[in-house]
């Protein structure tokens, strides 16, 4: 096993412990870690198979960069939707999931 | 423009010039924008932090050898405690009254922060908060004397408002 | 040469999940949050002996780091003050030893 | 054989900057108290940093490089003495909250 | 023997990276998942580093632990004042690990089944570019568009963070309103840092035609220069109205759009940089995005406007 699989299966376990943060929190700002977590998994799978042939692939790498950015742009809504329902309600869960817990 | 300010300026533009020749190593097309670039972060520089105690050039190469020293002793210092099967520690603080400018004492809480056996906290009022880890070893004399160090690096001109 | 970078690179590689078992255990948010610096110390550390290894431009990313090495910790001391805006410094030192001299 | 000589530089350099680095870790995990770690983490790890630097640039092919090493140190060191007074500081505030 | 440890250093950096990711979703504790995060940005730049990326290493690093730690480390603080801090107890977690790790099953078989992609070649279109740094070719010649839209979905994001305001608050300046003792060490740090920032990050987006660096590397550390500024109590969050900062915001697109539009004119297309114009076109767009990618990202962090609550206690 190549250096490199083992970055690309790494991005893949990153992906499913996104998921599984995405769907087994209730506390939404552990929703919005899950989330990047699967946005970076993903980066560094397409990445890594960028890097197969040296050098590395620039137009994965562009693609990227323009993705992190806008996986921050997404996360920082996502806080300020977050603050702003627990400004309101004073929980940071969604309704129905607090009341099923 | 005060003589201090133009005095902190020429320094502060070699700094920056420095800087900025390090990273665009040479090419011509980077010295040009530099032309540009350098005096703005002067300007940036000045307007955030201006020149009040200009700083005495000779006594800080005197001291920064010594602030190396001192920092190679403190880690040395901290790997003997952390490393030690007994792990010789006798915490406690210290209240340290200063008489020094803003800058100088934050200057002073940094590189105690470095130095062997002490930890600033910043300050409450002018008095230094100092954590050292070993109350035995007369850490109060080491501060004094680090703090009249740094008391020095400056010149005595009337500190502004 | 080569072999024994690498060596050191795993070495500090270790010495960074020392960190990381501190901030797992805590227990003050302090205490994580230095172990956070210290693994961003590390890091920067790293960088530099990648540099060596691979290529010298993972100094731009090396000095990147190291410029905004205190970003995480400026925003952990705002977040702990009282309006979540403020400076621990604005504050007496709060309740403890500091106040009365030595413990 | 400068090439050689400059190889054990490097060798002897990052070493001893592992050790240190190794050092923070173990003060880090040992100490008792939160402001003892913090020492223990700021010198420890600065030291190391700047052996490790000092390290590579026996490898540096041009005095930028070298300068480049220097700067991110410099950087590191004044990160380090902002960041261990501020983060004493609020740990002295927070001192049994969590 | 020294491949040996190439293989383990790239096992060494896997572990890591999904120990911290492991740590972050799995343990109980808000403030303990948002600082593993921040350890796993940068373990991620490290490892992008690590593959010859430096320029995602660079974006990485000052995004992922940057500027997503404040920006987390900022809203666990405001969650715990708001007491919503409740963090329960994941629920349903052996569904959600089974969704994740067929995912993951899934990803894993592609790798090793999927062919590789035949790989586009650059070399021609390189030289046409005027530019020698691949990724910013791509960025802003080859796929321009792309890089367009995505100027304007961050304004988006923005405008949209800004309507999560109060009306009663709309006019009040923008994010907590931020201080610092005067003379305190967050106030010096601040004093201190902007400078070299300034010109770090001006360097990265010039550096950018020819090596790593380019308009959102060097973006990305003006936001965190601006950030630390205004964290330290130096610079005044605007308000949303201010029209300087209303000018800033949208340079970038503006000055992207026209020169797509001039483009026209000068026989190349929408956005299809003819090669004797290629390098300047794409040096001014690349400025005239930094501005509006770091004062976005800076805005971004700090937040809707909201009524202060005065200075310290």
């Amino acid at each position: 096993m190549s250096g490199l699989s083992v970055l690309a299966l790494t991005g893949a376990g990153l992906i499913g412990l996104g998921i599984y943060g995405l769907l087994a929190h209730a506390q939404l700002l552990r929703r919005v870690i899950g989330f990047n977590l699967v946005g970076s998994g993903l980066f560094l799978f397409f990445g890594a198979a960028g890097a197969r042939e040296m050098p590395v692939d620039p137009i994965p790498q562009a693609l990227i960069i323009t993705g992190i950015v806008v996986a921050f742009a997404a996360s920082a809504l996502a806080v300020a939707l977050i603050t702003a329902l627990a400004r309101a309600t004073g929980r940071a869960t969604l309704p129905e999931e607090s009341e099923r817990s | 423009m005060s003589r201090v300010t133009m005095k902190a300026m020429i320094h502060r533009t070699v700094v920056f010039a420095l800087i900025w020749a390090v990273l665009s190593a040479g090419d011509p097309a980077g010295q040009v924008l530099g032309l540009i670039v350098v005096p703005a972060t002067v300007w940036l520089s000045v307007a955030l932090l201006p020149a009040r105690n200009p700083l005495k050039l000779w006594r800080l190469t005197g001291h920064t050898p010594r602030f190396l020293v001192g920092s190679v002793a403190g880690g040395v210092d901290v790997a003997r405690r952390a490393f030690a099967p007994s792990m010789p520690l006798n915490p406690g603080w210290l209240r340290v009254p200063m008489q020094l400018g803003d800058g100088a004492r934050v200057a002073l809480g940094a590189e105690l922060s470095l130095m062997p056996g002490t930890l600033a906290a910043g300050s409450d009022g002018s008095v230094l908060l100092v954590h050292v880890l070993d109350l035995d070893a007369e850490p109060g004399r080491a501060v004094e004397a680090q703090a009249a160090e740094i008391a020095a690096l400056t010149d005595p001109a009337p500190e502004g408002p | 040469m080569t072999f024994w970078l690498h060596l050191i690179i795993l070495g500090l590689l270790g010495s960074l999940a020392g960190a990381l078992w501190r901030v797992w255990v805590g227990p003050a948010q302090a205490d994580r949050m230095m172990a956070a610096q210290l693994i961003g110390t590390t890091g920067i550390g790293v960088l530099v002996l990648l540099a060596v290894l691979q290529d010298w431009a993972a100094l731009t990313v090396a000095l990147a780091l190291a410029l905004l090495a205190a970003m995480a910790a400026i925003g952990f001391v705002k977040a702990a003050s009282s309006d979540g805006a403020g400076d621990p410094e604005e504050c007496a030192p709060g309740p403890t030893d500091a106040r009365d001299g030595q413990r | 054989m400068p090439e050689g000589l400059a190889d054990i530089a490097t060798i002897v350099l990052t070493g001893i900057g592992l050790v240190f680095f190794l050092a923070g870790t173990v003060g880090l995990i040992r100490f008792p108290d939160v402001f003892s770690r913090l020492h223990a983490l700021t010198k420890a790890d600065n030291l190391g940093l700047g052996f490790i630097v000092l390290g590579a640039g026996f490898q540096a092919d041009d005095w930028t490089q070298l300068a480049k090493l220097g700067l991110i140190w410099a950087l590191a060191l004044l990160a380090a003495g902002t960041v261990a007074q501020l983060v004493a500081r609020a740990a002295l505030r927070q001192e049994g909250r969590e | 023997m020294t491949l040996a440890l190439d293989l383990g250093l790239d096992l060494a950096f896997g572990a890591l990276i999904l120990a911290t990711a492991l740590a972050a979703v799995a343990g109980q504790g808000l403030f303990r998942a948002v600082v593993f995060f921040i350890t796993y940005g940068l373990l991620l730049a490290l490892v992008w580093a690590r593959l010859g990326a430096y320029d995602v290493a660079l974006a990485e690093g000052v995004i992922g632990a940057g500027l997503t730690g404040v920006l987390l480390l900022m809203a666990q603080g405001r969650l715990r004042r708001a007491d919503a801090l409740a963090d329960p107890p994941a629920r349903g977690k052996l569904a959600a690990a089974l969704a994740g790790a067929s995912v993951t099953a899934a990803l894993v078989w592609a790798w090793f089944t999927l062919p590789l992609p035949q790989r586009i070649d650059l070399d021609a279109p390189m030289a046409a570019s005027g530019v020698e740094n691949p990724v910013t070719a791509v960025l802003l010649n080859f796929r321009a568009w792309d890089t367009l839209l995505e100027s304007i979905v961050l304004l988006a994001a923005l405008v949209g963070l800004w309507m999560l305001a109060r009306d009663a608050e709309w006019r009040a300046p923008l994010g907590p309103g931020f201080h610092a003792r005067a003379g305190g060490v967050l106030s010096v740090f601040g004093r201190l840092l902007p400078p070299v920032g300034l010109i770090y990050g001006v360097w990265l987006v010039w550096a950018g035609a020819d090596q790593t660096g380019g308009a959102f590397q060097g973006g990305t550390v003006l936001a965190a220069v601006i950030l630390v500024a205004m964290m330290a109590g130096l610079a005044r969050a605007p308000r949303v109205g201010a029209p300087a900062w209303h000018a800033a915001l949208a340079f970038g697109p503006g000055v992207f759009l026209l020169a797509g539009i001039a483009m026209i004119a000068v026989g190349g297309g929408f956005l299809t940089l003819p090669p004797e114009f290629a390098k300047p076109v794409t040096v001014t767009i690349e400025a005239a995005l930094t501005l509006s990618i770091a004062v976005t990202l800076a805005l971004l962090v700090v937040g809707p406007p909201e009524q202060q609550n005065g200075g310290g206690t």
